[in-house]
């Protein structure tokens, strides 16, 4: 059962410009989709889309499913329950997404007395025991200090907490890593892969880069200038591309494979200069 | 030849570089590889004297960091030439991109009208840009256009070395693909000494003969690029850079390994 | 699309007012029907008509040549205050962005001062102890303007050095004063032209307001100010006395406003 | 944090000996040396005898900077010295002139704060919408109004056409109608513009997405995330914003002839009362100065991350 469903969706800026054109796709239950593309292709608008954030000047046409329900249809009130409680966030970058002047306890337990009946105290519990799940020591100081006396990689840890705690269906995560270093990203991917498959939830992973897609993705969305141009199961898309710019992409991913056995060094291939 | 001695920066009391030292051969080419606060851009500012060192001295041809005097800069910039990071706004917005490309050959040289013209056009068609892209200005020019027009800037006076300080940082993957392929070709044709600053490990091989990892200021380790894969002589820190993406390789190859074999 | 173009129309009737307005002041002796100071007392306080279509004041005077000749008194010296405030800030600004702490310092205690007072105040302490006259109103607006713009253009400076591409034209040969006018004037012009254009629509207000309070220009001045206070010490038996200068400068503020917000917006 | 503090009263200290001197100097260049304007005033012949020690009463004979001194230290004790016209002392004057004024500004200040801020913010988080546009572009006109023209055309229709609200004095409530509503009207024109910009601005910053995008509810999201953030440009424009009203109340003061503090100050140019000119100049500039000062205070209160040496204009 798809869990999410977007049908022939289209954004228009303010200008008549086509931003995003016609794109539908869907997310499985328990499955990851991947939009891949590189910057400006217009995956972000996809998922602010899918929030109901778009920005006041852009018009949006095409429908929404969320669990069968019409998203478009729904009013401002009820689409801002669904943000959070059923669809959770996590953004590229962590220390930025994180209100500097509120300490993060107090941010945490706000979100969870927005969506649950539930006490400020009671909040602070869970929320507590969440950020020990995403592997942070010391939980107790990280709940009372500001986001700004946090390292990247540890603001991205809460900022994954917050957004699992609410125990949503469907976890959007735009590019989550690439702010990051080398070495705090693959301790993250793995935490969030571990994590979503241990809480059974659905999520659409928005990234530029193909290593990621292919750890984390069942399905791929290849985005071009606002287009999927080609979309399929992970083997499919990787394995056997149809698409030129696809088998452009994989061509140069992999002649930067570092691992030994990996394939020729950056011999200049004959793509035209 | 560049010689890095004993290179050491603070800033208010924090140490930003402490104790850095190589040396880039004529025609050689070094890549320094560090994560990010691990002082590579101060480096490179160090190195363009556009920040003075706490202590310790780069000298180039035996010629030390130009301190005063602007004759004395002068002389360092037209053998010294950086690229910087593609933060799209190393050139001047209220410029057209032929006055920006004009601007080093009116200060570095006594060349006429005409003869500027012939030189920005050669330039321009090295790094493979449209002629009609001159008239624009650099706001109108695509990510990947933005840093050739950088490279081409830098490259006009025909320096003895270039700087790339994270050029391709924000590029897609085929622009930096194409963008690598470009500096090898002209490294190769020109004999550049080239100094490679990224945080991206792939980048390196079959760009630079040596590689220097840098970790919070300090030198981890430098060694040849042929020398990456032996673990038993590299430090641990770089094999955790190497190691990084391991995990997410051998899935890739899973699936691509069949790629290569039909598209050759 | 159909907003960008109505207030497109907007500004180019804005545009056009203001082309025509600085006409009519240029012209404004052959143009205007009357001599804005020939009083004739049988034709005192007319109501607006054929021949008089802003009526006459309390001296018979017709008013529409008077507000067409006072355009050369309301709006001509704007011009002249602000490029004066401009060159000042330009100057102290840029020297106080180059120079080091210290100065900076005392300058920025200096222009606070200025900007924390209002024009009004600065004006009656200089034309309370130095007399009326013009040249006084003028330079007391210059006072409480030099320091807003100083702090203007410093600022714009501190921002435009911290630009990648200034630290990049250094490595392309350009230093001090070449960087300064070769990178640094074109990047800050747009801005201050904008912010300029908007400060004549409030400068007009506040030379206009001094003159009303009867510390600017002095009657029989044919001065928007000026006739306004006639115009309110008439207000129950002639109100078109008052009505018509107010109008003018409403209009003329008002198009400046418009013309300084399309360039904001548009840029 | 208390070096700062000591640092921000210095810079007050030095405003207001700077302004002073400024003062203190267009005196001196006044035309017609101050003597002889007292002994025109109260019909004497300037005989040079009388002049003199006049002169020598008033140390006018010493040299510049002993002059500023004693006069500054005089202003310290709060000796303003008389008006030529009523030989009063300054001080009284003013000080049973500045209720009324008081009242006004006041009154005016707090009718633009309470109706502009919340009619700004709504207008930054509806941006776009047809009420948003049509109050944008009411606000461009608004901003070229005329005070004063404002001002005559209330007096002419609430006193001439349809004579319900007085329009002179201000011996009852109703007298502050109309000066307090054309100052309002004004002033939050200004005001709805600015908290509008800064709404937009800040619904824009990346925290209040990611905030929006868990989905908090109102009466938490509003307050304590938009608003809260908001604190510091808000308290900046009304801080910045009180010379405004002192400049306004001048202006409404004269048209409805209020007998209040503002009017008695610009009367005193007519009749060129120097003690008067100079003793309320510099009572209206200590007092925005240290209204200043308190704000910068309170900047520091909002948000501990501003560390006070940052003057207020780089905020």
């Amino acid at each position: 059962m798809d869990v999410v469903e977007i049908k022939n969706l289209s954004i228009r800026s303010a200008e008549g410009q086509l931003l995003v054109h016609d794109s539908s796709f869907s997310l499985e239950s328990g499955k990851t989709h991947c939009l891949l593309g590189e910057s400006g292709s217009g995956k972000t608008l996809t998922s602010k889309a899918i929030l109901g954030m778009l920005p006041a000047d852009l018009h949006m046409s095409g429908d929404i499913l969320f669990r069968g329900q019409n998203l478009n249809l729904l009013s401002k009130k009820s689409w801002r329950q669904i943000r959070g409680k059923h669809i959770g966030t996590i953004f590229q970058h962590p220390e930025q997404a994180l209100h500097p002047s509120i300490p993060i306890g107090r941010q945490f337990s706000d979100l969870m007395c927005s969506h649950l009946p539930i006490s400020r105290y009671e909040a602070e519990k869970q929320a507590e025991k969440m950020l020990s799940r995403v592997l942070l020591k010391d939980t107790a100081q990280v709940m009372k200090s500001y986001s700004h006396e946090l390292s990247g990689g540890m603001n991205q840890r809460v900022m994954i907490a917050m957004a699992l705690l609410p125990k949503p269906e469907v976890v959007i995560a735009d590019e989550p890593t690439s702010a990051l270093d080398v070495t705090t990203q693959a301790e993250i991917i793995s935490l969030l892969r571990h994590l979503i498959w241990d809480l059974k939830m659905s999520m659409l992973f928005i990234t530029h880069d193909l290593l990621l897609s292919s750890y984390l993705a069942d399905t791929i969305g290849v985005m071009r200038s606002g287009e999927i141009i080609e979309q399929g199961s992970t083997e499919r898309i990787l394995g056997r591309p149809e698409h030129e710019y696809t088998k452009q992409l994989c061509r140069y991913r992999s002649q930067r494979i570092l691992s030994k056995g990996g394939n020729s060094p950056n011999a200049p291939s004959s793509t035209a200069l | 030849m560049l010689q890095v001695q004993r290179l050491c920066k603070e800033i208010n009391g924090r140490p930003i570089l402490s104790d850095i030292n190589f040396v880039i051969e004529d025609g050689g080419s070094l890549a320094i590889v560090g994560e990010s606060g691990s002082g590579k851009s101060t480096l490179a500012q160090l190195i363009m004297a556009l920040k003075q060192p706490t202590s310790g001295q780069v000298l180039f041809n035996e010629r030390s960091l130009p301190r005063k005097g602007i004759k004395s800069y002068k002389e360092w910039y037209s053998d010294i030439q950086i690229v910087f990071q593609n933060t799209a706004s190393t050139l001047n917005p209220a410029m057209s991109l032929y006055r920006c490309l004009e601007e080093p050959l009116i200060n570095f040289t006594n060349l006429k009208r005409r003869e500027r013209r012939d030189k920005i056009l050669e330039y321009l068609n090295k790094v493979g840009l449209h002629r009609d892209l001159l008239k624009h200005r650099p706001g109108k020019l695509s990510g990947g256009q933005y840093q050739r027009a950088c490279l081409a800037k830098a490259l006009i006076i025909s320096p003895k070395l270039l700087i790339c300080d994270e050029i391709v940082a924000s590029l897609d993957i085929v622009l930096q693909q194409q963008m690598i392929e470009l500096l090898m070709s002209i490294q190769k044709e020109r004999g550049l000494s080239l100094l490679f600053i990224t945080h991206d490990l792939s980048l390196v091989p079959g760009l630079c003969a040596d590689i220097l990892v840098m970790k919070d200021g300090k030198k981890v380790e430098q060694f040849n690029t042929s020398a990456l894969h032996n673990e038993e002589e590299r430090d641990i820190y770089t094999i955790t850079l190497l190691k990084s993406t391991e995990s997410l390789e051998t899935t890739w190859k899973q699936y691509a390994t069949h790629d290569n074999k039909s598209t050759g | 699309m159909m907003n960008i173009i109505r207030v497109n129309k907007l500004s180019a009737a804005a545009l056009l007012f203001i082309a025509m307005l600085l006409f009519m002041g240029l012209t404004a002796s052959w143009l205007s029907p009357y001599d804005p100071f020939f009083t004739n007392l049988e034709q005192k306080l007319l109501p607006p008509s054929f021949s008089h279509p802003f009526g006459t004041d309390y001296l018979g005077r017709d008013l529409l040549s008077r507000v067409i000749h006072g355009i050369g008194d309301s709006v001509f010296p704007v011009f002249v205050v602000l490029s004066i405030v401009m060159l000042i800030g330009l100057f102290v600004g840029t020297l106080s962005a180059f120079w080091g702490n210290k100065l900076d310092m005392l300058l920025m205690s200096v222009t606070d001062i200025f900007t924390a007072l209002p024009s009004v105040l600065l004006t009656i302490v200089v034309v309370g102890f130095l007399g009326f006259g013009m040249e006084n109103v003028y330079f007391a607006v210059i006072l409480s303007w030099w320091a807003k713009y100083v702090r203007l253009i410093r600022g714009l400076i501190h921002d435009v050095k911290k630009e990648p591409y200034i630290m990049a034209s250094r490595v392309s040969g350009s230093f001090g004063m070449r960087t300064m006018i070769r990178h640094m004037i074109p990047n800050i012009a747009p801005q201050i032209g904008t912010i300029l254009i908007l400060d004549v629509s409030k400068v007009i207000l506040t030379l206009s307001g001094l003159s009303f309070l009867g510390i600017g220009a002095q009657p029989p001045s044919p001065e928007w100010g000026v006739m306004l206070l006639d115009g309110k010490n008439y207000l129950q038996v002639a109100p078109w006395m008052g009505f018509f200068p107010g109008l003018m400068i409403f209009l003329t503020a008002c198009s400046f406003q418009i013309v300084g917000e399309r360039l904001r917006k548009g840029k | 944090m208390l070096r700062s503090i000591i640092n921000r009263l210095l810079m007050l200290v030095l405003m207001f000996v700077l302004f002073s001197l400024f003062v203190f100097t267009l005196m001196r260049l006044a035309p017609g040396d101050p003597a002889s304007m007292m002994l025109l005033e109260i019909g004497g012949g300037p005989e040079q005898s009388l002049v003199a020690n006049l002169q020598e009463q008033w140390g006018l004979d010493q040299s510049f900077i002993q002059q500023y001194l004693v006069w500054v230290f005089q202003i310290f004790q709060g000796e303003l010295g008389n008006s030529f016209m009523s030989g009063e002392p300054v001080v009284n004057e003013i000080m049973n002139r500045l209720e009324p004024t008081f009242r006004l500004i006041s009154g005016s200040f707090l009718i633009t704060v309470v109706f502009s801020i919340p009619i700004g913010i709504w207008l930054g988080l509806n941006e776009g919408s047809i009420p948003d546009r049509v109050v944008y572009s009411v606000t461009i006109l608004g901003l070229s109004v005329p005070l004063y023209w404002l001002a005559i055309l209330l007096m002419y229709t609430f006193g001439v056409l349809w004579p319900i609200l007085p329009v002179v004095g201000s011996s009852s409530g109703l007298h502050y109608v109309l000066p307090i509503t054309a100052i309002s009207l004004v002033q939050s024109v200004y005001f709805i513009r600015m908290i509008r910009s800064y709404t937009i601005q800040y619904s824009k910053f990346f925290y209040i997405e990611a905030a929006r995008a868990r989905g908090l509810r109102p009466y938490i999201f509003y307050p304590s995330y938009l608003l809260r953030s908001m604190y510091i440009p808000v308290l900046t424009l009304v801080a910045t914003s009180l010379p405004g009203f002192f400049g306004a109340s001048i202006i409404t003061e004269t048209i409805y002839s209020f007998p209040g503090f503002s009017k008695y100050m610009l009367e005193a140019i007519y009749r060129r009362d120097f003690p008067v000119i100079q003793g309320s100049v510099l009572l209206v500039a200590a007092f925005i100065f240290v209204f200043n000062f308190v704000a910068d205070i309170l900047y520091y209160l909002a948000d501990p991350r501003i560390h006070l040496d940052k003057q207020r204009w780089e905020i």
